[in-house]
Protein backbone atom coordinates (compact mmCIF):
# COMPACT_ATOMS: atom_id res chain seq x y z
CA UNK A 1 0.00 0.00 0.00
CA UNK A 2 1.35 3.28 -0.95
CA UNK A 3 0.27 6.68 0.34
CA UNK A 4 -1.65 7.37 -2.89
CA UNK A 5 -4.45 4.71 -2.38
CA UNK A 6 -6.36 5.93 0.74
CA UNK A 7 -9.65 3.70 1.25
CA UNK A 8 -12.39 5.84 2.02
CA UNK A 9 -15.55 4.43 4.21
CA UNK A 10 -18.79 6.21 4.36
CA UNK A 11 -20.92 5.65 7.19
CA UNK A 12 -23.95 6.67 8.63
CA UNK A 13 -24.13 7.79 12.50
CA UNK A 14 -25.32 4.12 13.80
CA UNK A 15 -23.71 2.32 16.11
CA UNK A 16 -24.24 -0.95 13.83
CA UNK A 17 -21.87 0.72 11.88
CA UNK A 18 -18.77 0.53 13.48
CA UNK A 19 -18.18 -3.33 13.10
CA UNK A 20 -17.33 -2.66 9.15
CA UNK A 21 -15.06 -0.24 9.87
CA UNK A 22 -12.98 -1.91 12.72
CA UNK A 23 -12.58 -5.08 10.45
CA UNK A 24 -11.40 -1.94 7.47
CA UNK A 25 -8.73 -0.58 10.00
CA UNK A 26 -7.75 -3.91 11.21
CA UNK A 27 -6.89 -5.58 8.22
CA UNK A 28 -5.24 -2.62 6.72
CA UNK A 29 -2.97 -2.10 9.36
CA UNK A 30 -2.33 -6.17 9.15
CA UNK A 31 -1.57 -5.64 5.75
CA UNK A 32 0.69 -2.72 6.50
CA UNK A 33 3.19 -4.54 8.82
CA UNK A 34 1.30 -4.22 12.16
CA UNK A 35 1.48 -6.88 14.78
CA UNK A 36 -1.28 -7.88 16.81
CA UNK A 37 -1.75 -5.35 19.72
CA UNK A 38 -0.24 -2.53 17.66
CA UNK A 39 -3.51 -2.88 15.76
CA UNK A 40 -5.75 -3.74 17.87
CA UNK A 41 -4.73 -0.42 19.91
CA UNK A 42 -5.22 1.50 16.32
CA UNK A 43 -8.82 -0.13 16.20
CA UNK A 44 -9.65 0.97 19.10
CA UNK A 45 -8.91 4.23 18.60
CA UNK A 46 -10.97 4.53 15.35
CA UNK A 47 -14.15 3.22 17.11
CA UNK A 48 -13.52 5.23 19.99
CA UNK A 49 -13.60 8.24 17.76
CA UNK A 50 -16.90 6.94 16.00
CA UNK A 51 -18.77 6.69 19.31
CA UNK A 52 -17.62 10.13 19.91
CA UNK A 53 -18.83 11.31 16.83
CA UNK A 54 -22.16 9.71 17.29
CA UNK A 55 -22.79 10.72 20.56
CA UNK A 56 -21.31 14.00 20.77
CA UNK A 57 -21.14 15.50 17.47
CA UNK A 58 -24.65 13.81 16.69
CA UNK A 59 -26.08 13.66 19.86
CA UNK A 60 -26.86 10.31 19.09
CA UNK A 61 -29.14 10.89 16.26
CA UNK A 62 -28.96 8.13 13.84
CA UNK A 63 -28.34 8.62 9.99
CA UNK A 64 -25.96 11.26 9.68
CA UNK A 65 -23.30 10.88 8.03
CA UNK A 66 -19.23 9.93 8.60
CA UNK A 67 -16.81 9.57 6.40
CA UNK A 68 -13.66 7.67 7.50
CA UNK A 69 -10.23 8.19 5.47
CA UNK A 70 -7.61 5.60 5.80
CA UNK A 71 -4.34 5.91 4.44
CA UNK A 72 -0.53 4.35 4.63
CA UNK A 73 2.15 6.66 5.76
CA UNK A 74 5.70 6.28 6.79
CA UNK A 75 7.22 7.54 10.36
CA UNK A 76 10.86 9.62 9.54
CA UNK A 77 12.60 6.64 11.07
CA UNK A 78 10.50 4.29 7.91
CA UNK A 79 8.26 2.53 10.46
CA UNK A 80 5.02 1.75 8.91
CA UNK A 81 1.60 3.36 9.93
CA UNK A 82 -1.76 4.02 8.96
CA UNK A 83 -2.96 7.52 8.98
CA UNK A 84 -7.13 8.40 9.71
CA UNK A 85 -9.26 10.82 8.98
CA UNK A 86 -12.90 11.31 10.90
CA UNK A 87 -15.06 14.18 8.86
CA UNK A 88 -18.05 14.68 10.43
CA UNK A 89 -20.97 17.13 9.53
CA UNK A 90 -22.06 17.62 13.54
CA UNK A 91 -21.32 19.86 16.72
CA UNK A 92 -17.83 22.23 16.54
CA UNK A 93 -16.17 22.22 19.66
CA UNK A 94 -13.39 24.29 20.59
CA UNK A 95 -10.57 21.71 19.92
CA UNK A 96 -8.84 22.55 23.02
CA UNK A 97 -11.81 21.27 24.99
CA UNK A 98 -11.57 17.94 23.76
CA UNK A 99 -8.99 16.02 26.20
CA UNK A 100 -9.10 12.63 28.40
CA UNK A 101 -10.22 13.14 31.92
CA UNK A 102 -7.97 12.02 34.51
CA UNK A 103 -8.39 8.54 35.35
CA UNK A 104 -8.50 8.40 39.32
CA UNK A 105 -12.23 9.07 39.28
CA UNK A 106 -13.54 6.25 38.13
CA UNK A 107 -16.59 6.35 36.82
CA UNK A 108 -18.49 5.51 33.48
CA UNK A 109 -17.71 7.53 30.79
CA UNK A 110 -15.06 10.09 29.69
CA UNK A 111 -12.58 7.34 28.53
CA UNK A 112 -12.78 7.79 25.02
CA UNK A 113 -10.64 11.10 24.53
CA UNK A 114 -8.16 9.19 26.70
CA UNK A 115 -8.15 5.75 25.49
CA UNK A 116 -7.22 8.13 21.68
CA UNK A 117 -4.48 9.97 23.06
CA UNK A 118 -2.92 7.20 24.79
CA UNK A 119 -2.77 4.62 21.68
CA UNK A 120 -1.75 7.18 18.94
CA UNK A 121 1.49 8.98 18.08
CA UNK A 122 -0.66 11.81 16.61
CA UNK A 123 -3.91 13.23 17.63
CA UNK A 124 -5.45 16.53 16.03
CA UNK A 125 -8.90 17.74 16.27
CA UNK A 126 -10.23 20.74 14.01
CA UNK A 127 -13.23 22.47 12.86
CA UNK A 128 -13.03 23.44 9.28
CA UNK A 129 -14.49 26.50 7.68
CA UNK A 130 -17.63 24.11 6.32
CA UNK A 131 -18.94 22.87 9.70
CA UNK A 132 -18.11 19.85 11.76
CA UNK A 133 -15.29 18.19 12.77
CA UNK A 134 -12.40 16.61 11.71
CA UNK A 135 -9.93 14.54 13.58
CA UNK A 136 -6.92 13.51 11.84
CA UNK A 137 -5.17 10.71 13.57
CA UNK A 138 -1.35 8.46 13.07
CA UNK A 139 -0.51 5.41 14.34
CA UNK A 140 3.24 3.93 13.62
CA UNK A 141 4.22 0.25 14.36
CA UNK A 142 5.59 0.76 17.80
CA UNK A 143 9.36 0.16 18.09
CA UNK A 144 9.67 -2.46 20.02
CA UNK A 145 7.11 -4.89 18.06
CA UNK A 146 8.96 -3.79 14.84
CA UNK A 147 12.22 -5.42 16.77
CA UNK A 148 10.39 -8.28 18.15
CA UNK A 149 7.02 -9.30 16.19
CA UNK A 150 4.57 -9.63 18.48
CA UNK A 151 2.56 -13.44 19.47
CA UNK B 1 -17.57 -18.90 16.68
CA UNK B 2 -21.07 -19.53 17.93
CA UNK B 3 -24.27 -18.01 17.16
CA UNK B 4 -25.54 -14.46 18.38
CA UNK B 5 -27.62 -14.39 21.67
CA UNK B 6 -31.07 -13.63 19.86
CA UNK B 7 -31.88 -10.22 22.03
CA UNK B 8 -28.26 -8.04 21.19
CA UNK B 9 -27.67 -8.28 24.75
CA UNK B 10 -24.89 -10.23 24.51
CA UNK B 11 -25.35 -12.47 26.74
CA UNK B 12 -25.01 -16.05 25.66
CA UNK B 13 -25.66 -18.10 29.30
CA UNK B 14 -26.71 -17.40 32.71
CA UNK B 15 -25.46 -20.21 35.23
CA UNK B 16 -27.19 -19.60 38.68
CA UNK B 17 -25.44 -21.22 41.37
CA UNK B 18 -25.51 -20.43 45.41
CA UNK B 19 -21.65 -18.73 45.35
CA UNK B 20 -21.86 -17.08 42.23
CA UNK B 21 -24.23 -15.89 38.73
CA UNK B 22 -22.06 -16.82 35.80
CA UNK B 23 -22.40 -15.02 33.00
CA UNK B 24 -21.20 -15.71 29.65
CA UNK B 25 -21.26 -13.07 26.97
CA UNK B 26 -20.52 -13.87 22.87
CA UNK B 27 -19.94 -10.93 21.01
CA UNK B 28 -18.23 -7.32 20.78
CA UNK B 29 -19.19 -5.09 23.85
CA UNK B 30 -19.27 -2.00 21.47
CA UNK B 31 -21.61 1.30 21.29
CA UNK B 32 -24.43 -0.75 19.58
CA UNK B 33 -24.14 -3.36 22.10
CA UNK B 34 -23.79 -1.71 25.43
CA UNK B 35 -27.01 -0.24 26.16
CA UNK B 36 -28.59 -3.79 26.04
CA UNK B 37 -25.59 -5.35 27.75
CA UNK B 38 -26.01 -3.10 30.70
CA UNK B 39 -29.94 -3.68 30.72
CA UNK B 40 -29.23 -7.51 31.33
CA UNK B 41 -26.80 -6.82 33.62
CA UNK B 42 -28.54 -4.36 36.04
CA UNK B 43 -31.34 -6.98 36.02
CA UNK B 44 -29.11 -9.53 37.46
CA UNK B 45 -27.20 -7.41 40.04
CA UNK B 46 -30.60 -6.21 41.16
CA UNK B 47 -30.82 -10.64 41.77
CA UNK B 48 -27.80 -9.71 44.26
CA UNK B 49 -25.48 -12.61 43.68
CA UNK B 50 -22.71 -12.77 46.05
CA UNK B 51 -20.43 -13.02 42.80
CA UNK B 52 -21.07 -12.08 39.52
CA UNK B 53 -18.77 -13.52 37.19
CA UNK B 54 -18.65 -12.02 33.36
CA UNK B 55 -17.00 -14.80 31.01
CA UNK B 56 -15.30 -13.11 28.56
CA UNK B 57 -14.07 -16.08 26.58
CA UNK B 58 -16.02 -14.78 23.47
CA UNK B 59 -15.68 -11.32 23.39
CA UNK B 60 -13.52 -10.41 20.56
CA UNK B 61 -13.87 -7.28 20.98
CA UNK B 62 -14.53 -4.08 23.96
CA UNK B 63 -14.18 -0.76 23.99
CA UNK B 64 -14.73 2.13 26.65
CA UNK B 65 -18.57 1.87 26.23
CA UNK B 66 -18.23 -1.60 27.27
CA UNK B 67 -15.86 -0.63 30.55
CA UNK B 68 -18.20 2.11 31.51
CA UNK B 69 -21.30 -0.09 31.63
CA UNK B 70 -18.96 -3.07 33.67
CA UNK B 71 -18.32 0.25 35.84
CA UNK B 72 -21.71 1.33 36.57
CA UNK B 73 -22.60 -2.36 36.88
CA UNK B 74 -19.71 -2.81 39.56
CA UNK B 75 -21.15 0.10 41.23
CA UNK B 76 -24.52 -1.83 41.86
CA UNK B 77 -23.07 -5.07 43.11
CA UNK B 78 -20.28 -3.16 45.39
CA UNK B 79 -23.65 -1.32 47.02
CA UNK B 80 -25.16 -4.66 48.17
CA UNK B 81 -21.47 -5.71 49.25
CA UNK B 82 -21.24 -8.29 46.39
CA UNK B 83 -17.92 -9.18 44.39
CA UNK B 84 -18.06 -8.54 40.01
CA UNK B 85 -15.07 -10.45 38.68
CA UNK B 86 -14.20 -11.05 35.34
CA UNK B 87 -12.12 -14.34 33.57
CA UNK B 88 -11.75 -15.42 30.33
CA UNK B 89 -9.82 -12.06 28.74
CA UNK B 90 -7.94 -12.24 25.57
CA UNK B 91 -4.78 -9.81 25.09
CA UNK B 92 -6.83 -7.42 23.36
CA UNK B 93 -9.83 -7.25 25.31
CA UNK B 94 -7.11 -6.77 28.57
CA UNK B 95 -5.26 -4.21 26.86
CA UNK B 96 -8.42 -1.90 27.26
CA UNK B 97 -8.92 -2.67 30.75
CA UNK B 98 -4.88 -1.61 31.19
CA UNK B 99 -4.93 1.73 29.08
CA UNK B 100 -7.55 2.93 31.04
CA UNK B 101 -6.19 1.55 34.08
CA UNK B 102 -8.88 -0.60 35.31
CA UNK B 103 -7.26 -3.69 35.46
CA UNK B 104 -6.22 -3.14 38.81
CA UNK B 105 -9.50 -1.75 39.89
CA UNK B 106 -11.83 -5.18 38.73
CA UNK B 107 -10.95 -8.28 39.97
CA UNK B 108 -9.81 -10.56 36.86
CA UNK B 109 -8.93 -14.47 37.27
CA UNK B 110 -7.40 -16.58 34.82
CA UNK B 111 -10.11 -19.00 34.47
CA UNK B 112 -14.08 -19.86 35.66
CA UNK B 113 -12.81 -22.02 38.93
CA UNK B 114 -10.80 -19.19 40.15
CA UNK B 115 -13.24 -16.63 39.47
CA UNK B 116 -16.38 -18.02 41.42
CA UNK B 117 -14.10 -18.78 44.42
CA UNK B 118 -12.14 -15.40 44.32
CA UNK C 1 -27.69 -3.97 11.73
CA UNK C 2 -30.68 -2.89 9.50
CA UNK C 3 -30.81 -2.23 5.93
CA UNK C 4 -31.39 1.24 5.95
CA UNK C 5 -27.52 1.77 7.41
CA UNK C 6 -25.05 0.73 4.35
CA UNK C 7 -21.40 0.74 4.56
CA UNK C 8 -20.33 2.40 1.68
CA UNK C 9 -16.02 2.14 0.51
CA UNK C 10 -13.74 4.09 -2.40
CA UNK C 11 -10.80 2.57 -3.48
CA UNK C 12 -9.04 2.94 -6.05
CA UNK C 13 -7.89 0.31 -8.50
CA UNK C 14 -4.78 -1.13 -6.16
CA UNK C 15 -4.70 -4.39 -5.39
CA UNK C 16 -3.10 -3.31 -2.20
CA UNK C 17 -6.50 -2.01 -1.30
CA UNK C 18 -8.34 -5.34 -1.28
CA UNK C 19 -7.20 -5.99 2.35
CA UNK C 20 -8.93 -3.13 3.88
CA UNK C 21 -12.36 -4.19 1.84
CA UNK C 22 -12.08 -7.63 2.99
CA UNK C 23 -11.55 -6.43 6.71
CA UNK C 24 -14.96 -4.77 6.62
CA UNK C 25 -16.74 -7.56 4.24
CA UNK C 26 -15.81 -10.24 7.07
CA UNK C 27 -16.58 -8.05 10.46
CA UNK C 28 -20.12 -7.25 9.06
CA UNK C 29 -20.78 -10.66 8.08
CA UNK C 30 -19.56 -11.91 11.71
CA UNK C 31 -21.67 -8.95 13.24
CA UNK C 32 -24.73 -10.06 11.53
CA UNK C 33 -24.35 -13.17 12.99
CA UNK C 34 -22.19 -15.46 9.99
CA UNK C 35 -20.62 -18.10 11.00
CA UNK C 36 -16.22 -18.42 9.75
CA UNK C 37 -16.81 -20.16 6.72
CA UNK C 38 -19.67 -18.27 5.57
CA UNK C 39 -18.08 -15.53 6.23
CA UNK C 40 -15.14 -16.10 4.41
CA UNK C 41 -16.97 -17.46 1.31
CA UNK C 42 -18.95 -13.97 1.00
CA UNK C 43 -15.13 -11.97 1.50
CA UNK C 44 -13.15 -14.60 -1.19
CA UNK C 45 -16.24 -13.28 -3.69
CA UNK C 46 -16.16 -10.09 -2.65
CA UNK C 47 -12.30 -10.56 -3.05
CA UNK C 48 -12.39 -11.84 -6.50
CA UNK C 49 -15.10 -9.41 -7.91
CA UNK C 50 -12.38 -6.54 -7.02
CA UNK C 51 -9.77 -8.48 -8.68
CA UNK C 52 -11.95 -8.58 -11.70
CA UNK C 53 -12.59 -4.76 -11.69
CA UNK C 54 -8.86 -4.07 -11.75
CA UNK C 55 -7.79 -6.91 -14.13
CA UNK C 56 -10.38 -6.56 -16.71
CA UNK C 57 -12.52 -3.53 -16.08
CA UNK C 58 -9.73 -1.77 -15.67
CA UNK C 59 -6.83 -3.42 -17.21
CA UNK C 60 -4.73 -3.45 -14.81
CA UNK C 61 -3.91 0.37 -14.52
CA UNK C 62 -4.18 1.19 -10.85
CA UNK C 63 -6.12 4.66 -9.32
CA UNK C 64 -9.45 4.38 -11.12
CA UNK C 65 -12.45 4.31 -8.71
CA UNK C 66 -14.08 1.03 -7.75
CA UNK C 67 -17.24 1.81 -4.77
CA UNK C 68 -18.49 -1.14 -2.43
CA UNK C 69 -21.44 -0.43 -0.93
CA UNK C 70 -22.30 -3.29 2.21
CA UNK C 71 -25.56 -3.83 3.36
CA UNK C 72 -27.48 -5.95 5.45
CA UNK C 73 -30.79 -7.85 4.09
CA UNK C 74 -33.04 -10.76 5.03
CA UNK C 75 -33.85 -14.14 3.19
CA UNK C 76 -37.16 -14.59 2.64
CA UNK C 77 -37.05 -17.13 5.43
CA UNK C 78 -35.46 -14.71 7.36
CA UNK C 79 -31.71 -15.99 7.31
CA UNK C 80 -29.24 -12.62 7.69
CA UNK C 81 -27.06 -12.19 4.62
CA UNK C 82 -24.91 -9.30 3.54
CA UNK C 83 -25.53 -7.32 -0.50
CA UNK C 84 -22.91 -6.28 -1.75
CA UNK C 85 -22.82 -3.53 -4.95
CA UNK C 86 -19.37 -3.38 -6.37
CA UNK C 87 -19.38 -0.05 -8.93
CA UNK C 88 -16.93 0.79 -11.47
CA UNK C 89 -16.54 2.80 -14.60
CA UNK C 90 -14.38 0.46 -16.72
CA UNK C 91 -14.98 -1.50 -19.56
CA UNK C 92 -18.80 -2.70 -20.14
CA UNK C 93 -18.92 -6.28 -21.17
CA UNK C 94 -22.05 -8.37 -21.75
CA UNK C 95 -23.32 -9.62 -18.69
CA UNK C 96 -24.44 -12.89 -20.15
CA UNK C 97 -19.99 -12.96 -21.27
CA UNK C 98 -19.38 -13.05 -17.59
CA UNK C 99 -19.18 -17.01 -16.47
CA UNK C 100 -17.31 -19.28 -14.68
CA UNK C 101 -15.49 -21.57 -17.17
CA UNK C 102 -15.57 -25.34 -16.63
CA UNK C 103 -13.31 -26.62 -14.39
CA UNK C 104 -11.85 -29.64 -15.97
CA UNK C 105 -8.98 -27.96 -17.56
CA UNK C 106 -6.52 -27.22 -14.97
CA UNK C 107 -4.98 -24.20 -15.92
CA UNK C 108 -4.14 -20.64 -13.98
CA UNK C 109 -7.36 -18.12 -14.36
CA UNK C 110 -10.93 -18.55 -15.12
CA UNK C 111 -11.42 -19.35 -11.58
CA UNK C 112 -13.31 -16.13 -10.01
CA UNK C 113 -16.54 -16.25 -11.82
CA UNK C 114 -16.61 -19.53 -10.53
CA UNK C 115 -15.82 -18.51 -7.02
CA UNK C 116 -18.47 -16.01 -7.14
CA UNK C 117 -21.11 -18.15 -8.25
CA UNK C 118 -20.25 -21.15 -6.59
CA UNK C 119 -20.45 -18.68 -3.16
CA UNK C 120 -22.94 -16.33 -3.47
CA UNK C 121 -26.64 -16.86 -3.37
CA UNK C 122 -27.44 -13.68 -6.16
CA UNK C 123 -25.44 -12.97 -8.66
CA UNK C 124 -26.22 -10.09 -11.27
CA UNK C 125 -23.76 -8.20 -13.44
CA UNK C 126 -25.27 -4.93 -15.25
CA UNK C 127 -24.28 -1.77 -17.56
CA UNK C 128 -25.33 0.99 -15.87
CA UNK C 129 -25.95 3.87 -18.94
CA UNK C 130 -23.51 6.13 -17.03
CA UNK C 131 -20.92 3.42 -17.67
CA UNK C 132 -19.03 1.10 -16.29
CA UNK C 133 -20.37 -2.63 -14.59
CA UNK C 134 -22.26 -2.96 -11.82
CA UNK C 135 -22.31 -5.89 -9.72
CA UNK C 136 -24.89 -7.03 -7.23
CA UNK C 137 -24.53 -10.15 -5.06
CA UNK C 138 -25.81 -11.15 -1.83
CA UNK C 139 -25.11 -14.47 0.59
CA UNK C 140 -26.98 -15.24 3.32
CA UNK C 141 -26.13 -17.65 6.42
CA UNK C 142 -26.40 -21.32 4.73
CA UNK C 143 -29.16 -22.89 6.15
CA UNK C 144 -27.09 -25.84 7.82
CA UNK C 145 -24.83 -23.02 9.83
CA UNK C 146 -28.16 -21.35 11.01
CA UNK C 147 -28.98 -24.62 13.04
CA UNK C 148 -25.52 -25.42 13.87
CA UNK C 149 -22.79 -22.99 14.85
CA UNK C 150 -19.73 -23.83 12.92
CA UNK C 151 -16.69 -24.04 15.06
CA UNK D 1 1.40 -12.66 13.81
CA UNK D 2 4.85 -12.71 12.61
CA UNK D 3 7.09 -10.06 10.52
CA UNK D 4 6.01 -9.37 6.98
CA UNK D 5 8.70 -11.10 4.70
CA UNK D 6 10.85 -8.08 3.49
CA UNK D 7 10.22 -8.16 -0.36
CA UNK D 8 7.01 -8.41 -0.36
CA UNK D 9 6.68 -12.21 -1.82
CA UNK D 10 5.36 -13.50 1.38
CA UNK D 11 8.26 -15.77 1.25
CA UNK D 12 9.54 -15.66 5.16
CA UNK D 13 11.88 -18.66 5.04
CA UNK D 14 13.76 -21.53 2.33
CA UNK D 15 14.84 -24.63 3.76
CA UNK D 16 16.97 -26.87 1.31
CA UNK D 17 17.20 -30.14 1.67
CA UNK D 18 18.10 -33.45 0.12
CA UNK D 19 14.45 -34.52 -0.83
CA UNK D 20 12.63 -31.30 -0.12
CA UNK D 21 12.56 -27.85 -0.09
CA UNK D 22 10.38 -25.94 2.08
CA UNK D 23 9.31 -22.72 1.20
CA UNK D 24 7.04 -20.86 4.64
CA UNK D 25 4.84 -18.22 3.51
CA UNK D 26 3.46 -15.94 5.61
CA UNK D 27 0.49 -13.59 4.62
CA UNK D 28 -2.40 -13.27 2.23
CA UNK D 29 -1.71 -14.65 -1.04
CA UNK D 30 -4.01 -12.01 -3.28
CA UNK D 31 -3.58 -10.31 -6.26
CA UNK D 32 -0.94 -7.82 -4.82
CA UNK D 33 1.19 -10.56 -3.28
CA UNK D 34 0.97 -13.28 -6.38
CA UNK D 35 3.04 -11.97 -9.20
CA UNK D 36 6.15 -11.33 -6.52
CA UNK D 37 5.22 -14.97 -5.00
CA UNK D 38 5.21 -16.34 -8.45
CA UNK D 39 8.19 -14.80 -9.36
CA UNK D 40 10.38 -16.25 -6.10
CA UNK D 41 8.53 -19.74 -6.61
CA UNK D 42 9.62 -19.94 -10.30
CA UNK D 43 13.45 -19.75 -9.40
CA UNK D 44 13.50 -22.38 -6.58
CA UNK D 45 11.00 -24.28 -9.04
CA UNK D 46 14.73 -23.90 -11.47
CA UNK D 47 16.47 -25.35 -8.69
CA UNK D 48 14.64 -28.65 -9.24
CA UNK D 49 14.20 -30.03 -5.67
CA UNK D 50 12.54 -33.49 -5.71
CA UNK D 51 9.85 -31.90 -3.70
CA UNK D 52 8.88 -28.39 -3.59
CA UNK D 53 7.28 -28.50 -0.12
CA UNK D 54 4.73 -25.24 0.75
CA UNK D 55 3.66 -24.63 4.15
CA UNK D 56 0.40 -22.08 4.39
CA UNK D 57 0.76 -22.36 7.97
CA UNK D 58 0.95 -18.77 8.45
CA UNK D 59 -1.43 -17.86 5.33
CA UNK D 60 -4.65 -16.53 6.53
CA UNK D 61 -6.14 -15.59 3.31
CA UNK D 62 -5.60 -17.27 -0.68
CA UNK D 63 -8.10 -16.36 -3.06
CA UNK D 64 -7.93 -17.85 -7.11
CA UNK D 65 -4.57 -15.19 -8.27
CA UNK D 66 -3.22 -17.60 -5.73
CA UNK D 67 -4.31 -20.62 -6.92
CA UNK D 68 -3.87 -19.75 -10.52
CA UNK D 69 -0.04 -18.66 -9.02
CA UNK D 70 0.28 -22.61 -7.52
CA UNK D 71 -1.18 -24.12 -10.35
CA UNK D 72 1.69 -22.29 -12.81
CA UNK D 73 4.16 -23.40 -10.44
CA UNK D 74 3.46 -27.31 -10.70
CA UNK D 75 3.19 -27.30 -14.11
CA UNK D 76 6.50 -26.33 -13.81
CA UNK D 77 7.95 -28.98 -11.41
CA UNK D 78 5.67 -31.65 -13.02
CA UNK D 79 7.37 -31.11 -15.99
CA UNK D 80 11.07 -32.04 -14.47
CA UNK D 81 8.35 -34.66 -12.81
CA UNK D 82 9.40 -32.91 -9.49
CA UNK D 83 6.24 -33.18 -6.90
CA UNK D 84 4.49 -30.26 -5.64
CA UNK D 85 3.14 -30.30 -1.92
CA UNK D 86 1.10 -28.40 0.30
CA UNK D 87 0.49 -28.53 4.48
CA UNK D 88 -0.59 -26.16 6.82
CA UNK D 89 -3.84 -25.14 5.29
CA UNK D 90 -6.31 -23.05 7.23
CA UNK D 91 -10.40 -24.30 6.79
CA UNK D 92 -10.43 -20.90 4.95
CA UNK D 93 -7.83 -21.35 2.65
CA UNK D 94 -8.41 -25.55 1.70
CA UNK D 95 -12.27 -23.96 1.45
CA UNK D 96 -9.99 -22.29 -2.18
CA UNK D 97 -8.92 -25.33 -3.03
CA UNK D 98 -11.94 -27.49 -2.89
CA UNK D 99 -14.31 -24.72 -4.52
CA UNK D 100 -12.19 -24.48 -7.29
CA UNK D 101 -11.98 -28.22 -7.45
CA UNK D 102 -7.73 -28.63 -6.87
CA UNK D 103 -7.80 -30.36 -3.19
CA UNK D 104 -8.27 -33.64 -5.40
CA UNK D 105 -5.23 -32.09 -7.82
CA UNK D 106 -2.60 -31.01 -5.50
CA UNK D 107 -1.20 -33.25 -2.78
CA UNK D 108 -2.04 -31.72 0.90
CA UNK D 109 -0.59 -33.17 3.65
CA UNK D 110 -1.50 -32.82 7.52
CA UNK D 111 2.21 -31.80 8.29
CA UNK D 112 5.22 -31.18 7.54
CA UNK D 113 6.88 -34.65 7.97
CA UNK D 114 4.61 -36.03 6.01
CA UNK D 115 4.91 -33.52 3.26
CA UNK D 116 8.62 -34.04 2.76
CA UNK D 117 8.59 -38.05 2.59
CA UNK D 118 4.99 -37.80 0.49
N1 LIG E 1 -16.39 14.20 17.75
C1 LIG E 1 -16.71 15.00 18.79
N2 LIG E 1 -17.55 16.05 18.61
C2 LIG E 1 -17.87 16.84 19.65
N3 LIG E 1 -17.39 16.70 20.89
C3 LIG E 1 -16.54 15.70 21.15
C4 LIG E 1 -16.16 14.81 20.12
N4 LIG E 1 -15.31 13.91 20.66
C5 LIG E 1 -15.17 14.22 21.96
N5 LIG E 1 -15.90 15.30 22.27
C6 LIG E 1 -15.96 15.97 23.62
O1 LIG E 1 -14.94 15.43 24.44
C7 LIG E 1 -15.50 14.90 25.67
C8 LIG E 1 -14.73 13.67 26.15
O2 LIG E 1 -15.02 12.55 25.35
P1 LIG E 1 -14.75 11.08 25.87
O3 LIG E 1 -13.41 11.03 26.52
O4 LIG E 1 -14.95 10.14 24.75
O5 LIG E 1 -15.81 10.80 27.01
P2 LIG E 1 -17.39 10.59 26.91
O6 LIG E 1 -17.70 10.24 25.50
O7 LIG E 1 -17.66 9.46 27.84
O8 LIG E 1 -17.95 11.88 27.37
C9 LIG E 1 -16.95 14.63 25.37
O9 LIG E 1 -17.75 14.66 26.50
C10 LIG E 1 -17.27 15.74 24.34
O10 LIG E 1 -17.60 16.93 25.02
N1 LIG F 1 -15.62 -6.60 -13.69
C1 LIG F 1 -15.43 -7.10 -14.94
N2 LIG F 1 -15.35 -6.27 -15.99
C2 LIG F 1 -15.16 -6.78 -17.22
N3 LIG F 1 -15.05 -8.10 -17.50
C3 LIG F 1 -15.13 -8.97 -16.50
C4 LIG F 1 -15.32 -8.53 -15.16
N4 LIG F 1 -15.36 -9.62 -14.37
C5 LIG F 1 -15.19 -10.69 -15.17
N5 LIG F 1 -15.06 -10.32 -16.46
C6 LIG F 1 -14.88 -11.24 -17.62
O1 LIG F 1 -15.14 -12.58 -17.20
C7 LIG F 1 -14.00 -13.44 -17.48
C8 LIG F 1 -13.84 -14.52 -16.42
O2 LIG F 1 -13.32 -13.97 -15.23
P1 LIG F 1 -12.62 -14.89 -14.13
O3 LIG F 1 -13.44 -16.11 -13.93
O4 LIG F 1 -12.37 -14.08 -12.94
O5 LIG F 1 -11.25 -15.36 -14.77
P2 LIG F 1 -9.93 -14.54 -15.09
O6 LIG F 1 -9.99 -13.29 -14.28
O7 LIG F 1 -8.83 -15.45 -14.66
O8 LIG F 1 -9.97 -14.31 -16.56
C9 LIG F 1 -12.83 -12.51 -17.60
O9 LIG F 1 -11.82 -13.04 -18.41
C10 LIG F 1 -13.47 -11.25 -18.19
O10 LIG F 1 -13.58 -11.34 -19.58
Amino acid sequence: MSQSNPVELKITSSPSCLAAVRGAVEEMARYEGFGEMDSHALVLAVDEALANVIEHGYSGVEGLPIEVTLSAVRSSDHRAGVCVVVRDQGKQVDPGQICGRDLDDIRPGGLGVHIIRSVMDEVEYSCPNEGGMLLRMVKYVSSASAEKPEA
Amino acid sequence: MSEKPKDGSLVKEVRRGENATVVTLSGDVDLHHSPTLHAALVELAAERPKRLVIDLQEVPFMDSSGVGTFVEVFRRVSAYKGKMIFFGLSNRVRSVFEITKLDKFFTICENEQQAVTA
